[in-house]
């Protein structure tokens, strides 16, 4: 589904990724990790056309959306979440998810319910996504306004209301405690079922080793390793990495 | 050619007094990357303690001077503690809002002061105007010009060769770095902007001086031209002020000898827009982003 | 020599310090391991006083630094190099040096202190008249370093020193940190580097979502297990 | 009523227009120094269609808007891939060109034996479409106010509606507003085209209250004003701008206490006000907690989630 093709991105002289090839394949959860600083974060950006390539061609289902603008690739179906949570805070947590929920059913809508409102199909979509988000009581409240882990969860939320075919999640365990990385775990896994792509950069090990189908290792922006995660876990080259230079 | 010539020369006298407001408000544009409106009225009100003690007490040319540096910056530093200093990071707009607030305070303030429009204001030289050649140059003009570089290049020392200058420098690359060697930030701050409302306070002695009156719409006059120069020049920019400054005066002679007033003030926004659509960062600056959106 | 306390920091919503003690010993170098988001860059920045903590207590020899502006802190003897080194890009090596000796008004010592560091990093002296942003990675950490030793600290708190360096240049600055330990520096480490943090620590901690997981001796833990525990999980996979 | 009153709230309500021209924009995150440029070809397209084409007073307005429209698009396309100052200045200046081109603009045909039409710095003239068609200044107050209601109804739909909801995202984080796939500068500009219409219709009320128009009217003052309205009154809904308006204009005006001392006053409130609340006084919590308030009064306090906020 996702192919990067040798992608590159230079700040300066610094390679924060360096000829990177990796593949997304449709339903199934790719983590990436890696130390501090290896260019995960800097894929994501890739991906989702916050910055553009140095070099290198990112594929999405086979065509080469290396150029295109960012909002153009979210219509596409890519979404994803923050290393530090973005929402916006002045807007109703409703809202927030009113508008990133652009997708099959928004397009078949008349006119006036587009832009007021909603029909009763988006509504009842928007009613589920936050239901699964145990955020259905905060539902007028203003993003603002939640805890942090109702902010994380929201937007997750709002990722998933783009009914994304990819999705790109940077960090989501960030600042969690262990009863919250739990239950993302389980999130995690329900969307798999869903048949969910998920690229996911993250940390938080336990929850990669734990929810990933495959696993790649990124260290000084090059991909050192790429497997199940028992073998990633035991491969030399990714301890050494973490560990270091001797 | 000569009549070319004769303008150039007057464009460059006249925008050394532009290059002096811009040199002000790009040290407080540096520092704090937020816009202060109320720069040239604060400076106005220095010119107003200035004309009080001319008129009223007879003060002579150097009294006027220090009066017009010290009001400067007295009121500079009280915009900076009410407009500045209070607001949270990410509220530059508020600050913006609050200063021009502040310059309708002093405005009005200045003429419960002296009611009238115009005041007349000491004079900097009396007496012809020097010929060299063909040329004519006038001795106030030149008076004015040798103190914008002198004082361009005092403000230059100062950054580059003082531990003040060090400290000023250090927040305008990076205030947390700046904090973490032992800079005083909020202190620094104030300071930088007594300094800027000094620089101001000189620009604005020359530049009344030279035009022999005062009114209460120096303030907004100063602020305009100060605010062209400097985005002409480039944001950040010490030696870009004053050669925004000059190259504002430039065009601004040249295009009133041949069309006249109107037109001269629509190329200097003319020249204004064109920068700012075709090289955001102005001559020499860079694009720098400014806290002015309202992000919460 | 550094204490700290049940320290609480909150960045925003996010409770980043959920009450933190450790003790930083005097002429030691002290190790703080742990995966991003634990906190540890939290940590440095309550320590030199950029953030405010909300509750807790940070002691360098019984005086009490919380509450404190980062100047005074500097002045009391406490210097951070920042994650991401953070030198001032448009001055000169000399100028970021003396910005370092900001808080100290001995000409004459400042002075001598320049050729110390020169003298230590004579790469520093090559470039001292270049503008910093246009030194290499390494080169700029080692100005940071340079710089922090300026104020002449009597703890040296180091975030991340080796990020986004190559390996070779990472084994330098290890040198570095090792001899100044050795010329008699207090050093608080924050590292990814495992391998080479530990081989020149004396103590080390663990943290892990706001909290000091894991205290010890360098011999008391195999790396292994270090790596295990701070970075690859201790729960084990099937397979 | 008095005239002196009817005066000044046909005033307030002329105002409002530009204001809330300067608000929208805020919203989208844009600082623009230069909605008096619309406010003045509002004023003088209007002008010119009904003393000197003979238009009817509604069809003039609309041309105006059509115009100030026209013209704020034109601007949007190349300023508004500029950032915070620079964007301001350069509306700033856009505003002052235009301001002196009307200085410089004389296009004048004889009407009953008097020339009719703009005459530079003097201004435009006798636009007597008032008074040939006999509307006291009370009933031409009302119409200003009809206008001004069917703008903050409208303005209300938008902030309930999707499109309110894009603009609020573009302002509060354009980049992720991107990533939620809005086109950021197509909602730009075209925020930028209903704020240059607004001002415009504004402008057209104003060139046929005074009768004549001047070009200094429109100088930076006017401009930042409008824009310091929203900030005073609040960012929280399109009432913010207004209560602004009432305040300065209003408020101030009317007190005769305060003659000569008014800006003192007012200044200095004003800077108090932005330290306490830096978006105004309606801001969006604020404005948001009353409507809760509402929503809550209305349906119990057992909700369901069902309809829009």
């Amino acid at each position: 589904m996702l192919d990067l093709q040798g992608i590159a991105k230079h700040f300066g002289g610094v390679r924060a990724v360096d000829g990177v090839d990796l593949t997304v394949k449709r339903g199934e959860i790719l983590g990436l990790i890696g130390p501090n600083g290896s260019g995960k974060s800097t894929i994501v950006n890739l991906v989702s056309g916050l910055f553009p390539l140095t070099s290198g061609r990112i594929l999405f289902n086979g065509d080469d959306i290396s150029d295109l603008p960012s909002h153009a690739r979210v219509g596409l179906g890519i979404a994803r979440t923050f290393q530090n949570i973005r929402l916006f805070g002045q807007l109703s947590v409703w809202q927030n998810l009113w508008v990133a929920q652009n997708s099959r059913l928004q397009r078949q809508e008349m006119f006036f319910k587009r832009w007021f409102g909603g029909s009763a199909g988006v509504q009842a979509e928007i009613g589920r996504t936050l239901e699964f988000f145990d955020l259905a009581h905060k539902r007028d409240e203003l993003a603002a306004n939640l805890s942090f882990g109702e902010q994380r969860r929201l937007e997750f939320a709002r990722a998933i209301s783009a009914r994304p075919n990819l999705l790109l999640l940077d960090e989501p365990a960030a600042g969690m405690n262990a009863e919250e990385v739990d239950q993302l775990d389980a999130r995690i896994r329900k969307m798999r079922d869903e048949g969910f792509t998920v690229l996911l950069i993250e940390h938080h090990v336990e929850l990669v080793m734990s929810v990933a189908d495959r696993i790649a290792v990124l260290n000084f922006g090059r991909k050192i390793a790429e497997g199940p995660p028992a073998a990633v876990q035991d491969d030399a080259a990714v301890r050494e990495a973490y560990l270091g230079t001797r | 050619m000569i009549d070319f010539i004769q303008n150039t020369i007057d464009g460059v006298m006249i925008g050394a007094s532009y290059g002096l407001l811009a040199l002000g408000f790009t040290v407080i544009f540096g520092v704090m990357r937020r816009l202060n409106l109320s720069y040239g009225p604060t400076i106005m009100i220095g010119a107003y303690f200035g004309t009080v003690l001319y008129l009223h007490f007879g003060a002579g040319l150097l009294a006027v001077a220090a009066a017009v540096v010290v009001g400067a910056v007295i009121s500079g530093i009280y915009v900076e503690r009410l407009c500045f200093a209070p607001m949270k990071a990410g509220a530059g707009i508020a600050s913006m809002v609050s200063s021009f607030a502040i310059w309708m305070q002093l405005e009005q303030a200045a003429v419960l002061v002296l009611p009238r429009h115009t005041y007349p204001f000491p004079p900097l030289v009396t007496g012809p105007a020097l010929e060299i050649g063909p040329l004519l140059v006038r001795p106030d003009h030149l008076i004015m010009l040798t103190g914008a570089l002198l004082l361009a290049a005092v403000v230059q020392l100062a950054l580059y060769r003082t531990r003040f200058g060090l400290g000023l420098r250090a927040v305008i690359a990076n205030p947390i770095a700046a904090n973490l060697v032992g800079v005083d930030v909020g202190r620094l701050v104030v300071l930088a902007f007594a300094a800027a409302s000094a620089i101001g306070g000189v620009a604005g002695f020359l530049v009344l001086a030279v035009d022999q009156q005062v009114t209460p719409m120096f303030g907004m006059w100063a602020t305009l031209k100060g605010l062209i120069a400097m985005m002409i020049g480039g944001l950040g920019s010490i030696p870009g002020a004053l050669l925004g400054g000059l190259l504002l005066g430039v065009v601004e002679v040249h295009s009133h000898w041949l069309f006249g007033p109107q037109v001269r003030d629509l190329f200097a926004y003319f020249v204004l827009f064109a920068f700012l659509v075709a090289r955001p960062g102005g001559l020499l600056g860079r694009t720098i982003d400014v806290e002015l959106s309202h992000r919460a | 020599m550094l204490d700290v306390s049940d320290l609480v920091t909150t960045y925003g919503k996010i409770e980043a310090l959920r009450g933190v003690s450790l003790h930083v010993e005097g002429g030691k170098i002290t190790c703080l391991l742990g995966p991003n988001g634990a906190g540890k860059t939290t940590l440095m920045m309550t320590i030199a006083g950029i953030l405010r903590p909300r509750r807790g207590s940070i002691k360098l020899e019984g005086t009490e630094l919380v509450g404190l502006s980062p100047a005074k802190i500097v002045s009391r003897g406490v210097a951070l190099v920042p994650e991401n080194r953070l030198v001032f890009p448009e001055m000169s090596v000399r100028e970021n040096l003396l910005a370092g000796a900001y808080q100290r008004r001995d000409k004459s010592g400042i002075a001598a202190d320049m050729e110390r560091m020169y003298a230590r990093f004579p790469r520093l002296k090559e470039r001292r008249e270049q503008l910093a942003g246009t030194l290499s990675g390494g080169e700029q950490q080692m100005l940071a370093v340079a710089r922090a030793l300026m104020s002449r600290p009597r703890v040296l708190l180091m975030d991340e020193p080796s990020l986004g360096l190559a390996p070779l240049v990472v084994a330098e600055i290890f040198d570095i940190v090792a001899a100044l330990n050795r010329d008699g520096t207090t050093i608080l480490l924050v590292e990814q580097n495992a391998h080479m943090a530990l081989k020149v620590a004396h103590q080390f901690f663990l943290m892990e979502q706001g909290r000091v997981t894991f205290q010890g001796t360098p011999g008391q833990l195999a790396e292994d297990e270090v790596i295990q525990r701070a970075y690859l999980g201790t729960r084990r996979v099937a397979g | 009523m008095d005239d002196y009153l009817v005066s000044v709230v046909s005033n307030i309500g002329i105002i409002s227009f530009v204001a809330l021209s300067a608000y929208l924009l805020l919203l989208t995150g844009e600082i623009s120094f230069g909605q008096q440029a619309f406010f003045a070809i509002g004023a003088y397209a209007a002008g010119i269609a009904t003393a000197m084409w003979g238009w009817p007073l509604p069809l003039a307005i609309a041309w105006g808007a059509a115009a100030g429209a026209a013209c704020a698009v034109t601007l949007g396309i190349p300023t508004l891939r500029l950032r915070g100052l620079q964007f301001a200045i350069a509306t700033l200046a856009f505003a002052e060109m235009v301001r002196i081109l009307f200085e410089l603009w004389r296009y004048q045909i004889d009407i009953d034996g008097e020339p009719v039409g703009p005459n530079g710095t003097d201004g435009f003239r006798n636009i007597r479409y008032v008074f040939d068609h006999n509307i006291e200044a009370f009933d031409f107050m009302m119409l200003i106010y009809a206008v001004l209601a069917v703008t903050l109804g409208s303005f209300m739909l938008l902030e309930r509606s999707r499109l309110g909801v894009i603009f609020r995202m573009i302002g509060e984080d354009a980049t992720l507003a991107s990533l939620q796939g809005i086109a950021v500068a197509r909602y730009k500009v075209f925020a930028a085209g209903i704020a240059g219409a607004l001002a415009a219709v504004g402008g057209g009320l104003y060139a046929h209250l005074t009768t004549y128009v001047e070009p200094r009217t429109f100088d930076v003052m006017l401009g930042v004003h409008s824009l310091a309205y929203g900030l005073i009154g609040g960012l929280g809904t399109a009432l913010g701008p207004l209560l602004g308006v009432v305040i300065d204009v209003g408020l101030l005006e009317s007190v005769r206490l305060f003659a000569g001392y008014r800006m003192i006053i007012f200044g200095g409130l004003v800077a108090l006000l932005l330290i306490v609340r830096p978006r105004g006084l309606l801001d969006e919590r604020l404005v948001h907690g009353i409507g809760r308030l509402f929503r809550n009064a209305k349906s119990g306090t057992t909700r369901t989630g069902r309809g829009p906020p």
